[in-house]
């Protein structure tokens, strides 16, 4: 089966988002008063194979501690749904 | 005859759309004896489209001189080379990146880099440095921030992780660019001089290879301007789209591209550039007089559903078309392999003489390459002088500043000519580990350790110059980088230019175009050198106005010994500071003048190229035998300006009086060329007075450095002029690029 | 003595640091490629600066998969001296043979430009030839050079005096407490943003680099005659300092 | 009332994306031969107040067009949720 997963990496916390930051000065100096905080983080989009949702997140799961995220710095998450095609 | 979907049948009125004029159409007709397929149609919309043929500039261009003793290749190849003794060569060009950079200014300053990168290791050079010369719209003006911010970002993006140095270039801010900005990227190589590659495809039957990135639908048509709005009902899909640079397989591509170019196994090889594989596989046949046939199911391609039209058309970056020896594709393909890149045969040389792609089994082009070539239009477009003149200047209405001093800050803080460091901060001027002087002088010069000599290189082009005068503007910017140059200790020995102008379809601009030639021509023949390569830019045009004409120099001299060098900065405290060369009371043109009146005058600074020579030679002369190590030239901004970068580059003060003769802001500020400071040691100091009058150039001795002050006193007088601090001095010349990008920066308002 | 300067695809300062290990300092150089899990009997490794695989994901994020890293991780583990410079430094952090993480500059814009470095401790591999307190002149250029780490691994290294260099002007790039170089435990293995290699040529400019190269001999020879104990000792002495 | 808006912004489909293609070979490399392929992408994670989902929707959507995506060379999405404190 084939499936879609977003995974989620977003800066820990405690770690200071200079870039994110840096979005929530240009949205206040744009006029958009009405945001409080502005966080920057990646989003990594994978297209693959797997037997099922279990087996893909699993799968997933390891790839997020070994390679996509940082957990010094960063946290994860993930989503996956079934591709249509 | 294609089994893939034609998406318009051809005729006239999509010939227009592809920018095709109706007597051209005609002789395409005329040509092939018959109606052009969609793809052959797109194959000769680009390579007759301005920036493939040069059909509006070709018949300028060979006014220029391309030739001389140093001259190891001319222009006609991907760049130029020139001898630096000890059987290494300088491989170099600069080339405009213009509107792309407009539309997304950091993926066209990146795409702009990487292309001219390739343009210099095709030729089996590594590249060495890069510089790059950028022009926005004025400081305060709405979009300068975003797009100088994005362009910046970019240049040094991509330049720092491909892992080139990026040792100067010049950035200007003026009304004339704000809805067309210049991005122009230099690059320079090294090479064994007999280890030059030339892009000449020979052998029929030898494998043609395609090399690095997949094909994508990116800027499809970029080069010839796609006007087609069927495209867009077509599918959404069909948009040509921007180019993305990958810094990570140009480096990749370097590195296996000359360890293949060390071996005996290539034939040819060159870059797919604008109009991507076409233009490339048709440059190579068309200089090796050959034929050349493409299988275009075999390009690697990043989206399955391309067409062949695409196929043909796509500039996606990173790519690059060999020829190969027959039977050594292997060896070829495991060295490609082993860097992690896709390496396969996509064609190969035919003694046809024809340009031809098949695609699922069928022939979709089938062109003679001459006819995309040599027979590609050529014209002599109409040339008219402007009718209008600038007003010419009338002093008495200007009245000298009352505080000179803070005269000179202000200049010093303008956007013209504050502190570059916010900019090149922001590039690698370290890796390769031969920057004797990177960014922050005046030219750069980068060392070659096979020679134990270096290279000196700059860019260069006062633009209000040229627009005043084209023909005495353009030799400015010549002369400006010869002595930018001279001041490092380096004789020059070429130019790459790259001429950026509005539509060639007026009559005006071509006027510019042609007087700008002709100044380029005879700057170089007083100085004994040639253009080896360049880069014509032209439809930089917003809403039926052009840029201020702006033929950029980039000038590459040579130092003997990179242990003789000299730098800007001020050596310490008991140097004497001596004028070589002597101005005129003249402020037309000048910074000054357009910052604190808002008027240029009608004409540039007068030129007078014999002096310019003798000054330079001097001091590049007292460099190399090791008199002196600091100088730095007269240039935007006046002497004032030049003894204030000689104190804020050193730390260092100084203490002169100034020849005045007439108004003493003429004297601080002025701009006539031919003048260079210097600073000897005290030793040194008669010998420096001495070689001056045994060459004939004017000398004199202006006073010492010392203590933390600028003082500037009127020699006759003894008034003292100028008094300022360093951290005065440095306030607002420090800051105000930072401003610029941050959107903070306020312009002051000229007073008059 | 010889080196191994690792060339992982993207590297750019390899050939750099070769020169300036090789024809300045004149010691022997051989090149390790990434792909080979062998570090090919060198005394010292150095992981070079650049840009490896791009750093498209995160600095240093997936060289630290190349086999040469086994190599290199073993060559740590036995005492070997590594140096990670820059990308290096990155890379160490991200293959745990180094604490923390190296993220984006504060000011957002990648950064090259002379900086001056303050010697923390002269117990490591990499300033056992420097005095405490030295400082030198090095140029750093990166995108990512902030060193951030947790609360309690930051008491750590400084408790143990594994703050190697730090920014002696303040961080020009945020640096959790100015720091521009780290340790590990047994002060063999050294990351650093600041280039050592870029300040090593008389006619470049500056030479305070070379220090920093040469300190490895003095720890060598340290380790070969005492044994471990003298750098041992030195390393337990200054950390008792701190 | 307060928002949480997640911001997703990812390169077009033509567009070339080195940092996924880089992404899709590490993981090749490491074992994940199930992956097809890999897209990256950034996620902006803002908190705001506004008055009601409509509003908050209408001017995310214009930060997305004036500042966060670069409709050049970017698509963006969003997802908007009542934040709970
Ligand atoms: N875009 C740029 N990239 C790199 N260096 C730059 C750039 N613009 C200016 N510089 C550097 O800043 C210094 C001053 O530039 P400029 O005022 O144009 O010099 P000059 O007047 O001598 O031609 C030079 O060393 C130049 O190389
Ligand atoms: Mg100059």
């Amino acid at each position: 089966m084939n499936f879609q997963v977003r995974v989620f990496v977003t800066p820990k916390p405690s770690i200071l988002d200079p870039q994110g930051k840096a979005v929530a000065n240009s949205l206040h100096s744009l006029g958009y008063d009405e945001v409080v905080e502005a966080r920057l983080g990646k989003l990594i989009e994978l297209r693959l194979g797997g037997a099922d949702r279990e087996a893909v997140s699993a799968r997933v799961d390891e790839m997020c501690r070994r390679l996509l995220a940082n957990q010094i710095i960063e946290d994860y998450r993930f989503e996956i749904e079934e591709a249509r095609s | 005859m294609s089994a893939a979907p034609k998406l318009r049948s051809v005729d006239l009125s999509l010939a227009h759309e592809h920018g095709l004029t109706t007597e051209e159409y005609q002789v395409i007709l005329d040509h092939l004896g018959r109606t052009p397929t969609f793809e052959e149609l797109g194959v000769f919309s680009v390579m007759w489209s301005e920036h493939c043929s040069y059909k509006s500039s070709r018949v300028h261009l060979g006014r220029l001189p391309q030739t001389g003793p140093a001259v190891l290749q001319g222009p006609g190849e991907n760049a130029g080379a020139v001898d630096i003794g000890g059987g290494m060569a300088a491989i170099f060009k600069i080339e405009s990146h213009n509107h792309p950079s407009y539309i997304e200014p950091y993926q066209g300053a990146t795409t702009g880099v990487g292309g001219i990168l390739r343009d210099i290791f095709t030729m089996g050079a590594r590249p060495v440095a890069n510089l790059n010369s950028l022009r926005f719209g004025n400081a305060d003006h709405e979009k300068t921030p975003f797009l100088l911010k994005g362009v910046v970002a970019g240049v040094g993006g991509y330049g720092n992780s491909v892992g080139v140095a990026t040792v100067g270039g010049e950035v200007c801010f003026d009304p004339g660019y704000k809805g067309n900005i210049l991005v122009n990227a230099f690059t320079l190589g090294v090479v064994r001089a007999d280890r030059i590659f030339r892009a000449a495809a020979k052998g029929d039957g030898n494998p043609v290879l395609y090399v690095g990135s997949k094909t994508g639908r990116d800027g499809i048509h970029g080069a010839s301007l796609l006007a087609s709005s069927e495209f867009k009902d077509e599918s959404e899909q069909m948009k040509p789209t921007v180019q993305v640079g990958d810094p990570f397989t140009e480096n990749l591509l370097i590195e296996a591209c000359l360890e293949v170019l060390a071996g005996d196994d290539v034939v040819a090889i060159q870059d797919m550039g604008a109009a991507g594989l076409t233009s490339s596989s048709v440059e190579m046949a068309s200089r090796g007089e050959v034929g050349i046939v493409l299988d275009l199911d075999r390009i690697p391609l990043r989206e399955a559903s391309l067409t062949p039209y695409e196929m043909l058309l796509s500039e996606s970056q990173e790519r690059m078309v060999l020829v190969v020896k027959k039977g050594r594709e292997q060896v070829v393909e495991e060295i490609f392999t082993r860097w992690g890149l896709d390496c396969v045969v996509v064609g190969s040389i035919t003694g046809s003489g024809r340009f031809v792609a098949t695609y699922r089994g069928e022939t979709v082009v089938s062109i003679p390459v001459a006819a995309l070539t040599d027979a590609a239009p050529k014209y002599e477009r109409p040339i008219q002088a402007p009718t209008t003149r600038p007003a010419p200047l009338d002093l008495s209405g200007l009245a000298e500043p009352g505080d000179l001093t803070a005269a000179l800050v202000a200049l010093l803080a303008s956007p013209s000519l504050c502190s570059r460091s916010w900019v090149y901060q922001q590039y690698d001027c370290y890796v390769g580990a031969n920057t004797v002087v990177g960014p922050g002088g005046d030219a750069a010069v980068v060392r070659v350790r096979e020679t134990g000599g270096a290279l000196a290189m700059t860019v260069d082009c006062n633009s209000r110059y040229v627009a005043l005068d084209p023909y005495l503007g353009t030799q400015h910017a010549v002369l400006e980088a010869a002595r930018n140059v001279w001041v490092t200790g380096a004789r020059p020995l070429a130019i790459s230019d790259c001429l950026n102008f509005g539509s060639p379809e007026k009559p005006e601009v071509m006027w510019q175009f042609s007087r700008a030639i002709d100044g380029m021509r005879d700057a170089c023949l007083a100085l004994d050198i040639a253009v080896i390569s360049g880069n014509v830019s032209f439809y930089n045009d917003t809403q039926g106005v052009s840029i201020p004409p702006t033929p950029t120099v980039a000038l590459v001299g040579l130092v003997e010994d990179a242990a003789r060098t000299a730098k800007v900065a001020l050596p310490g405290a008991g140097a004497a500071i001596y004028l070589l060369g002597e101005g005129r009371p003249e402020l037309e043109g000048s910074e000054y003048l357009i910052q604190r009146f808002g008027v240029t005058g009608d004409h540039p600074p007068k030129v007078d190229m014999a002096a310019e020579r003798r000054a330079g030679e001097l001091c590049c002369g007292l460099i190399a035998d090791g008199v002196v190590s600091c100088a730095h030239d007269v240039a935007d901004g006046g002497l004032a300006v030049a003894m204030a970068e000689m104190c804020l580059a050193g730390a260092v003060g100084m203490r002169v009086a100034v020849p005045v003769d007439g108004r003493a802001d003429a004297a601080l500020f002025g701009e006539s060329g031919a003048r260079i400071l210097v600073a000897a040691a005290a030793a040194a100091a008669q010998q420096v007075e001495q070689r001056a009058a045994a060459e004939g150039v004017p000398c004199r001795r202006l006073g010492e450095s010392g203590g933390t002050r600028l003082v500037i006193a009127a020699a006759a007088s003894g008034d003292v002029l100028i008094d300022g601090s360093i951290e005065e001095l440095q306030s607002g010349w420090r800051s105000t690029l930072a401003a610029i990008a941050e959107g903070r920066y306020v312009a002051p308002r000229p007073t008059r | 003595m010889k080196w191994g300067v690792v060339v992982f695809p993207g590297s750019n300062d390899d050939r750099d640091t070769a020169y300036a290990l090789g024809t300045i300092l004149g010691d022997d150089v051989v090149m390790l490629w990434h792909g080979d899990a062998d570090t090919k009997g060198v005394d010292a490794v150095v992981l070079p600066g650049g840009f490896s695989y791009g750093d498209y994901l995160r600095c240093g994020a997936m060289a630290r998969f190349s086999p040469v890293m086994r190599a290199v991780a073993e060559h740590a583990r036995s005492g070997g001296p590594v140096l990670g410079i820059c990308n290096g430094f990155q890379i160490l952090c991200e293959a745990g043979l180094l604490p923390g993480a190296l993220v984006r500059n504060r000011s957002l814009r990648f950064q090259c430009e002379q900086t001056r470095l303050r010697v923390e401790t002269a117990a490591s591999a990499f300033s056992a030839g420097c005095r405490a307190g030295q400082i030198l002149t090095i140029p750093i250029k990166n995108g990512e050079g902030c060193f951030v780490v947790g609360e309690a691994e930051l008491e750590r290294l400084e408790r143990e005096g594994r703050v190697v260099f730090r920014y002696a002007d303040g961080a020009p790039n945020g640096s959790l407490r100015d720091i521009a170089g780290v340790a590990n435990d047994a002060g063999n293995v050294v990351g650093l943003m600041p280039h050592p290699e870029h300040a090593v040529d008389e006619l470049l400019g500056c030479t305070d680099g070379r220090v920093i190269m040469e300190s490895v001999h003095v720890w060598l020879s340290n380790t070969a005659r005492g044994d471990t104990a003298a750098s041992a000792a030195a390393l337990a002495a200054s950390r008792s300092q701190a």
